[in-house]
Parts: C-alpha cells; sequence; structure tokens
C-alpha cells in the first residue's frame, strides 16, 4: 500500500462526512412530513434539503466511496502501486471542490430542483457545474483503474485479472457509458438554460436523456458492495468462493443489462412510446438475474465456510456461520434487505403494473431498502475492513460495529415496512406538508410518526458508524493482518479465464448494440417530430 | 487486450449474443406486434393503426380510441408566451425611455408610482408581469377605464420595449408606514399556504427564487390598498384575466382579514 | 482437486436457468394483463405547445371538466399547472370507459388516483391520456405526484366517481361536481 | 481469518455444497414470486384495467 492509504483515507471521509448531512437532514424531513409539528419548516427550505439529502448521497457518498474503495483494490488486489497518483488527488480535489459549489448553491436556497433535476425547472448554473466537476473527477478516476488493469495485464499476460479489479474496471467502464445521458443533458440542456443562453427546453428529451444514466447510477453504487460480497465475505467467513467465473460473468452482466433499461423510470411518462417500454421492460426482468446469482453463488461460498465450521443438514451452515464478525453479520442483514427491496423492484418494473406505486412511498421504501440499506450496510462492513488497513491499528470494539450494524438494519426495516402501505394506499412523493385534514391522508399519520421513529434509528446508527471509526485513532495494538488477506480464494482459483471474461471489447461491442437498439428511436425521435419545448422557470433568480 | 483469440472463448462470446438477440425478438414479437394488434382489435382499431400508436408514431393508446373535441378557444387571456418575447422583454432598449415619459403622469419617470394607493409600482417588477397586463389592457381580457385606453394604440414592440425599461430600474425602498404587523397566521399562508384549503403558499409564485409561473408578479414594495383592492377583483371574478383562473381559485378560499393581512404584509416587506 | 469445476458451473447454469424461469413467468403475468385486459402505461405521443396551451380549443378554460361527446364517449379534460388542478374536482360515473386528459402549460406533474391504477406524468409538450373504468364509487384523492416547484405539496385535486345512474351531463354534456 | 481450509476439509464439504445454498435460493426466489403473484392478483387487476 503506497499511495492509495491516503487517497482512500481521503475520500472515505469526504464519502461518510457527507453521508452524516445527509441523514441528520434525512430525519428533519421525514419530521417535516409527520403529523408533529417541525422547525424552520417552509417549502423552500424542505424542498432544499431534499435536493441536499439526494445530492449528498446519490452523488457525493456514492462517489467517493467508489473511488477510494477503487484506489483500495488497485493496489492490494494488483499487489503495484497506482499509476498517476498526482491524477488522483486532481480528481480528489476537483470532487471536493464541485461538492462544495452544490452544497453552497443548495443552502443559498438556490438550487430547489432536487438531485434529479425537474427541467424546465432551472436552478443557479453552480449546482450544475459543482456536479459535473464530481463526474468529472469520476471520469478520472476511471481512466486510472484501465490504466491500472492494462499495466497489470501486460506485467502478467495470460493472468486472469483479480476479480476485485476485474470487477471495479467493469464498474468503471460502465460509469463511463451512464454518465453520457446526463452529461449531455446537463451540457447541451441544462447548464445553457442556466447560464440563459435559452430560453426554453425540450423537456421530453431531458428526461430521456436522465433515464439513460439514472438506472446504471444505482449500480455504479451497488457493485463495491457486491466486490464485498464475492472478494471479502467468504475470506471473512472463513470459506472460499464458490465460483470465480460466475463472479465475473455476473459483473459482465451487470455491465450489460444496467445500461439499455432506464426506460422503466418513466414508464408513466407519455412522450416515451410503449413498445419501447416493454422492450426495456423485458430487459430489465433480465437485470435481476445477476443478483440472483449472487444471491447463489455467495450462499454457496457460505454454505461452503458453515459446513468447514461443521453446519449439518440443509439449513445448518447458516447457524455454524461466524455471525460475530461484522462483514457476516452485514452481508446476512444486506440479503435480507435486499430481498425485501428486490421484491418492491419487481412490482416497480412490471410495464403496466408500474402505474399502481409509480411516485408513490412504495418506490421510496424500494431504493432505501437497496441503496440505503444493502449498499450503505456494505459501505459500512468495507470500512470496518479496511480501516485497520488504513490506521494500522486493529478494530478496537467488534461489539459496537455489530451494534451499529444491528441498529441500521432494524431503523432501515422500521422505516421502510410502513412507506410500502402507504404507498399502495396513493402517499404520494416530495410533500413538506400533508393536509392530515383530509379524512384519507389522515389515515396515514399515525405510519409517518412511525416511519419517523425508524429514521431516529438510523441516524443513531450513523453518528455511531462515525464513532466507530474515530474509535481507531486511539485504539493501540497493531492491525495484525496484510492488506491482500482480505480477499478470498476461490475453490478453483483460475489459472485461465477465458478472454472474453478478462477484458470487455467484446461487452463495449454488444453494450452498443444493446443502447443502440433500446435507446435509438427514443432518443431520435425528439428530432423527427419537433416536440414543442417548455419555458425555463428559473428557481435562482429574483421574482 | 494482449490475449489471443482463444478457441474455448467462442462459446462465451456465440452464447452472449444468442441470449441478447433473443430476448429482443421475444421482446419487439410481442411489445411492437402482438399485444398492439389484438388491443387494437378490441378497440376497433386496425392493426396498422394499433401499431403505429404502439410504436409512438401516431398519438393515441392502441386500446382505445381516441377522444376528439371541437370546443373553440374562449382563454381568458391572449397573450402567446414564447422563447424569443421571453429574450425581448429582458432586453431594456431607448425606445421604452421614451415611450415610458407617458406612463409618468400616474405611474413616475422612474416607475415609482405617484399614489401607492391607486396605481402599481413599475420599478424592478418582473418585464414578463408588466407585458402581461399591458397586452391584456389591448386586448380587452383585463378593463380598466384609463389603462385600456392607454394600451389601446400600443403596438407589441412598445409594450415589450416598455416592459423591459420599467423592470429595470431598481424598486423602491419601502416608505415607513405605521401598519401593525400582520401576524403569524398571515406569515403562515406566505410561507407555507393553507394544505386544507389547497391554497398553496403565496411564495410558491410570488416569492424570489420560486421557480413559479413566469408571469406571477413581484408583490414586494406595493401599496396595500392596491393589492387588497386586486385580491378583491379576482375573488368577484371582476377581475378574470389570469391564466387558468390561478388567483380566482385561490382568491375565493380567502377570507377578508385574510385579504387585508396579506395586503399588509406584502407592502411593509422589503424582501421575501 | 478431485472436486470438479464442470459441477460447479453446471449448479450455476441451473440456478441462471431457474431465474430466468421465474423472471418469465413475470412477464408472462404482464403479457397476459396486457392482451386479456388491455393494460398498457399511459403513452400517448400526441404534441402541444405548453405555452400557448391556454389559447387551444380543446383546453380552453370552459372546455374542462368532464365532458359527454356525441358519440357517447365519456372525456375528462385537466389542466395541471403550478400549484393547481383546473378544475378542482370532477365527476366520473363508475363502470363505464372514461378517457382523462391532461396538459401542462409551464412545468412537470404528475397525478395518481388513489386506490386505482389511474397514474401518469404530464409533461409539457404532450397530452397526457389515460383510460379506464373505475369500480368503486366515492371521493378519490388525486394529488400532484411530481415536484413542480414550492407549491407542489398543496396541489391536490378530487375525482368524485358516482354510480352510473347519478350520472347526469347537462345541455351541453358537461358534468361538473358543484352542479350535481 | 486462520489459516485457509485445507483440501481434505474442502473436499469433504464439496461433496454436500451447493444443495443448502440451492435450497435458500430457491425458497427466496419463490417467495419473491409467490408475493409478486399476491400483489398482482389481490391487488394489482382489482384496481382496474388501465391502457
Amino acid at each position: 500500500m503506497t499511495h492509495a492509504r491516503n487517497l482512500t483515507f481521503a475520500h472515505l471521509w469526504v464519502a461518510f462526512i457527507a453521508f452524516t448531512i445527509a441523514l441528520v437532514l434525512g430525519v428533519w424531513q421525514m419530521w417535516a412530513r409527520s403529523p408533529l409539528p417541525a422547525p424552520f419548516l417552509t417549502a423552500s427550505t424542505y424542498f432544499s434539503s431534499v435536493t441536499a439529502h439526494g445530492t449528498a448521497t446519490a452523488y457525493v457518498l456514492t462517489t467517493f466511496m467508489v473511488m477510494g474503495f477503487g484506489y483500495y483494490v488497485a493496489e492490494t488486489a494488483l499487489a503495484r502501486p497506482l499509476p498517476a497518483p498526482r491524477w488522483a488527488w486532481i480528481a480528489f480535489a476537483l470532487g471536493v471542490a464541485g461538492t462544495l459549489m452544490a452544497v453552497v448553491t443548495i443552502l443559498t436556497g438556490r438550487a430547489a430542483v432536487l438531485f434529479t433535476f425537474y427541467p424546465p425547472l432551472i436552478a443557479s448554473v453552480f449546482y450544475y457545474l459543482g456536479l459535473v466537476l464530481v463526474v468529472a473527477a469520476s471520469w478520472i478516476w476511471c481512466v486510472l483503474m484501465l490504466i491500472a488493469m492494462g499495466q497489470w495485464k501486460r506485467a502478467n499476460p495470460g493472468r486472469p485479472v483479480p476479480l476485485a479489479m476485474f470487477a471495479t474496471v467493469a464498474n468503471a467502464v460502465m460509469w463511463l457509458w451512464t454518465t453520457v445521458g446526463v452529461a449531455a443533458e446537463l451540457l447541451f440542456q441544462v447548464i445553457p438554460a442556466a447560464l440563459g443562453l435559452k430560453a426554453e427546453m425540450d423537456v421530453g428529451l431531458s428526461r430521456t436523456l436522465f433515464s439513460w444514466t439514472l438506472y446504471a447510477i444505482v449500480y455504479f453504487w451497488l457493485i463495491p458492495s457486491y466486490i464485498a460480497f464475492y472478494t471479502m465475505v467468504p475470506q471473512a467467513a472463513g470459506g472460499r468462493l464458490y465460483s470465480d467465473t460466475m463472479g465475473r460473468l455476473t459483473f459482465v452482466l451487470f455491465l450489460l443489462y444496467s445500461l439499455p433499461v432506464g426506460l422503466h423510470h418513466l414508464l408513466m411518462d407519455p412522450q416515451q412510446s410503449n413498445a419501447f417500454k416493454f422492450l426495456q421492460v423485458a430487459l430489465t426482468a433480465l437485470v435481476s438475474v445477476p443478483t440472483l446469482l449472487t444471491v447463489f453463488t455467495i450462499g454457496a461460498s457460505l454454505e461452503i465456510a458453515g459446513r468447514l465450521r461443521g453446519g449439518r443438514g440443509l439449513f445448518g451452515w447458516i447457524a455454524a456461520l461466524p455471525w460475530e464478525r461484522p462483514m457476516v453479520l452485514a452481508t446476512g442483514l444486506a440479503f435480507l434487505m435486499l430481498g425485501l427491496g428486490g421484491f418492491g423492484g419487481l412490482i416497480n418494473m412490471s410495464y403496466g403494473m408500474n402505474a399502481m406505486v409509480h411516485n408513490t412511498s412504495w418506490v421510496t421504501a424500494h431504493f432505501h431498502l437497496i441503496f440505503g440499506g444493502t449498499v450503505v450496510i456494505m459501505y459500512f462492513a468495507i470500512a470496518y475492513a479496511i480501516w485497520p488497513t488504513l490506521t494500522g491499528r486493529a478494530a478496537p470494539s467488534l461489539a459496537l460495529q455489530r451494534l451499529q450494524l444491528w441498529l441500521w438494519f432494524i431503523g432501515m426495516l422500521v422505516m421502510t415496512l410502513p412507506w410500502h402501505t402507504l404507498g399502495l394506499l396513493g402517499q404520494w412523493r416530495r410533500v413538506a406538508t400533508f393536509n392530515y385534514a383530509d379524512p384519507i391522508i389522515a389515515a396515514w399519520g399515525p405510519w409517518v410518526i412511525v416511519s419517523l421513529i425508524g429514521g431516529v434509528i438510523l441516524l443513531a446508527s450513523g453518528l455511531l458508524f462515525v464513532y466507530n471509526l474515530l474509535e481507531f485513532n486511539v485504539a493501540r495494538e497493531p492491525n495484525a493482518e496484510a492488506p491482500g488477506a482480505l480477499y478470498a480464494t476461490a475453490v478453483h482459483p483460475p489459472a485461465r479465464v477465458p478472454a472474453t471474461l478478462n477484458g470487455f471489447r467484446l461487452w463495449n461491442a454488444l453494450v452498443l448494440v444493446l443502447m443502440v437498439l433500446a435507446y435509438g428511436y427514443p432518443l431520435a425521435q425528439f428530432f423527427i417530430i419537433k416536440s414543442p419545448e417548455a419555458l425555463v422557470h428559473r428557481v435562482d433568480e429574483r421574482r | 487486450m494482449s490475449d489471443e483469440p482463444d478457441p474455448r472463448d467462442r462459446p462465451w462470446r456465440l452464447w452472449a449474443s444468442v441470449a441478447i438477440l433473443s430476448v429482443f425478438a421475444f421482446s419487439v414479437l410481442f411489445g411492437f406486434v402482438l399485444l398492439p394488434v389484438i388491443q387494437g382489435r378490441g378497440a376497433g382499431l386496425d392493426a396498422w393503426t394499433s401499431i403505429c400508436r404502439a410504436l409512438g408514431i401516431a398519438p393515441g393508446s392502441p386500446a382505445a380510441p381516441q377522444p376528439t373535441s371541437d370546443a373553440k378557444a374562449q382563454p381568458t387571456t391572449r397573450v402567446a408566451w414564447s422563447a424569443g418575447l421571453m429574450e425581448a422583454l429582458a432586453r431594456p432598449s431607448a425606445a421604452g425611455a421614451t415611450l415610458a415619459s407617458g406612463c409618468a403622469a400616474c405611474h413616475g419617470r422612474d416607475g415609482r408610482s405617484v399614489d401607492t394607493k391607486l396605481y402599481p409600482d413599475l420599478a424592478g417588477q418582473s418585464a414578463a408581469a408588466i407585458y402581461k397586463q399591458l397586452y391584456d389592457f389591448k386586448q380587452g381580457s383585463r378593463a380598466n377605464p384609463v389603462m385600456s385606453a392607454m394600451a389601446q394604440p400600443l403596438t407589441e414592440e412598445q409594450m415589450v420595449a416598455l416592459s423591459a425599461h420599467f423592470a429595470s430600474f431598481p424598486v423602491r425602498a419601502i416608505a415607513p408606514v405605521d401598519l401593525a404587523a400582520p401576524g403569524e397566521a398571515i406569515e403562515r399562508l406566505v410561507a407555507r399556504g393553507d394544505p386544507a384549503r389547497g391554497i398553496p403558499a403565496c411564495n410558491a409564485c410570488h416569492g424570489d427564487q420560486s421557480g413559479g409561473p413566469v408571469e406571477a408578479p413581484r408583490l414586494t414594495h406595493q401599496g396595500t390598498q392596491y393589492l387588497a383592492a386586486q385580491l378583491r377583483a379576482f375573488k368577484s371574478a371582476e377581475r378574470h384575466n389570469d391564466i387558468y383562473s390561478r388567483m380566482r381559485s385561490v382568491a375565493a378560499a380567502l377570507s377578508d382579514g385574510e385579504i387585508d393581512g396579506l395586503a399588509a404584509f406584502y407592502s411593509i416587506t422589503l424582501a421575501y | 482437486m478431485a472436486i470438479a469445476e464442470e459441477g460447479i458451473v453446471r449448479s450455476e447454469l441451473r440456478w441462471a436457468a431457474i431465474s430466468i424461469g421465474v423472471v418469465s413467468v413475470i412477464m408472462l403475468a404482464i403479457i397476459y394483463a396486457g392482451l386479456v385486459h388491455h393494460i398498457n402505461p399511459p403513452s400517448n405521443i400526441e404534441t402541444i405547445d405548453p405555452k400557448t396551451l391556454h389559447l387551444t380549443g380543446e383546453f380552453t378554460e370552459p372546455n374542462l371538466g368532464t365532458r359527454v361527446a356525441a358519440d357517447g364517449q365519456i372525456t375528462s379534460r385537466i389542466v395541471a399547472t403550478q400549484f393547481t388542478f383546473v378544475p378542482r374536482c370532477i365527476v366520473l360515473p363508475a363502470n363505464r370507459p372514461v378517457t382523462l386528459r391532461f396538459a401542462t402549460p409551464d412545468v412537470i406533474h404528475g397525478i395518481l388516483v388513489t386506490g386505482t391504477n389511474v397514474n401518469t406524468m404530464i409533461v409539457p409538450g404532450y397530452v397526457s391520456q389515460v383510460h379506464t373504468v373505475f369500480t368503486r364509487t366515492g371521493d378519490l384523492l388525486m394529488p400532484c405526484h411530481e415536484y413542480c416547484g414550492l407549491g407542489h405539496s398543496e396541489m391536490s385535486a378530487t375525482v368524485r366517481v358516482v354510480p352510473p345512474g347519478d350520472f347526469k351531463p347537462d345541455s351541453q354534456g358537461g358534468v361538473s361536481c358543484d352542479a350535481r | 481469518m486462520a489459516t485457509g481450509p485445507s483440501d481434505q476439509d474442502l473436499e469433504r464439504v464439496m461433496r454436500e455444497v451447493p444443495r443448502g445454498a440451492f435450497a435458500l435460493a430457491a425458497l427466496t426466489t419463490g417467495l419473491l414470486l409467490a408475493g409478486w403473484l399476491l400483489v398482482y392478483f389481490l391487488i394489482f387487476l382489482p384496481r382496474g384495467m388501465v391502457s
């Protein structure tokens, strides 16, 4: 570990600071929309808070976590120093500058457009430029990962790239593909409007371009957690990875199927046709295959560990697993939340059935369970696993780490379970104050308070997490393991992997074919039928 | 990449392409052909029409007849917004200044009303708001003995120049007025509206950084009596040039006390 | 190593086949809903200029709300604007096919009707359209469920579903909430 | 994270392995599909046809 130690440390701290701020805002928002009167509540403060909550979690926490963990993997899995560390620090600086620019713009109330932008509502140009800087930083990271893998492959001709690095580069390739959508929307539509160069916008086109990014971005967040599932959990449980080849295939399937499916975010939009919605729903159905493969492969890997520790019978191995180890506990909780969140996702994606839940709390429950639950709890587990390497000290208290993970799981369930019923009852999204005088809405009040309690538990867990990380600094015993020891070995360490599973040339070609077929006409239609444009509505100017 | 094409790779390439193309064939068969045709038959649509509708080449659902409407337009205002108009309104011009002399008698040379009880301040007002009211006076969507006559001879360009001109002035400083503070209920209406009556916060449209409708005027720095008179005109629908009765539906839900309270609030508020 | 690598890959592929099987059941159910119940998402590629929506015939203020056409087709036209629906209350008959048509003169809105599958985004530049049959009577809530500005939380309307017998259009075929 | 499992232990374990994970995965996937079908028939279809 040469350059990556400080890089990963810096990136992860920026991620977890943004995370803590977002957590506090999230709980305040739950309080604001509950029947209990909340302080500082106006429409402007609420929607600025929702923008900050979304930006901090979806853009800052995730991008910095992916970059930081990527540097760690690049150096420990490839066992060679990072190429061009100077560029890594330049990217870090760009990312932090962009984050500050966006946060300051939101705090001055000039960016109440939510993190998914709602053109023709247009915020101050500095909010968008901030996000462009964060994305630019992540692009530099992608190039560094590709160079690192290229150098390693030249130094080890014919040998398979370590799975952790292969997955990290798959994530980088997917991210380069998917940011094309939001970058096009920002550079050609939103920023020109924010600069006052254009007074109207094609809203159908901007929503379609954003949908190009909006689905694969969740896999950009998810893949570090899946890297932990495949490479750290089997080792932590004392077993072996069941199949390395299938692990590679899963990450390739994510790259392939997370991109041409964005229209399932626009199923209820008038400007996209039934036919292309159906096509992308069929492709979305295939996205659940790699996840189900992962459930089986990691299940088998844990079964090896459980049986090695004396687990008997069909399910005896589950009880025999070392649940006292945070990485193993986090994985169990993560899969439970993935199951619940995945169930919500199956309903969301089902073509006409989406009408039942679109823009209701059901969808909010879905992505809080999968992103807020599965992904973030594995971010905790990854942090706990690599902090000894970064600080050179052994973990002070596993009990506190386990408590924190349990609190996060319980808080997430208490918060999101009521949202499922509320969503089916019709509770719609992004509401600052509900009209609890209306009989239909009044019935929701108690449930909103229950989910507020869940939010408070999550806040307690988040603060405990930061405390656990800080406690490493006062711990005394030096860290025992070497960094490379974290990665699992497969039952059959792959001596030879087919070229297709060692590089991305074939998969890039297939992604191109998929994107042209799935997004070709849906994007071209805005240039074929001259769709009328909407006047820009600025949220940053004096009336 | 340095890997030479290994024979073992061929099955992976083969299987990957076959899997993807078969999904496409399935989706195209059902999504583009079978579903629309069978649904169309139920709604009496021929196969070609329903497939075009499913593909998004023709409007309408493949499963239902497309309703038509022969209603004639009876708009409450004839203003036609466009990007060009918005850009023109953002550029003050010399022509506006010369024309503005005709308005000085009531609105003041620099847009500061000579009598805030009767005539609104135009200094620093939104150019789109001034333009729309001028346009409505000229077209008759809004009637006022003085303003209808003043607006009649104006051309489109003159109205744009005048609006841009007055909008370019800084807002007038608030004259010290001994008005009682409007109270917490009024401030709640301004900041949070009243969900029970479906009244959005006034500042959702009229506040700074609100992103509300383009023609929503700034309310601060206006005379209390003038604001109250306009709200009452909307409440009685005597004034009805608001697009899709936005202001009429809000004013109808306000009590007289609230109308006076809101007028007082905005007339003594520096910036909101 | 005696453990056959092919055994592992075969078990994974068997599991992959089961996963695809499960997902295919879901796709078949979707196709069943499409073929038998004619269920589609609310797509409608019908462009209309938001900037001059108030000057159009169909979405002119007097033409909004529920109207029964000469051929008996029941259509309700609603404009979603910052921060109200026009009209704020519409009447529709139960157990008869109805069409709801939405348009916006300014920003993105969206609607859902509680307890039903009626749900659509309302995007400036397009007319949103939902064909449905209401089975339950009563006052259903129709909020704007997409962020449209600071007044989004207060933007809501009512859909009053009445038994077919109580649905009596006036001379021009219109039916409004307060008239009943 | 003691030293890895010995080859004999691994061989003994691998004779049984994917059965437990297969059963667990099949159970959860079955539950998911059953849940989806329940929501489909009991909530979605009764809410009315929309096209």
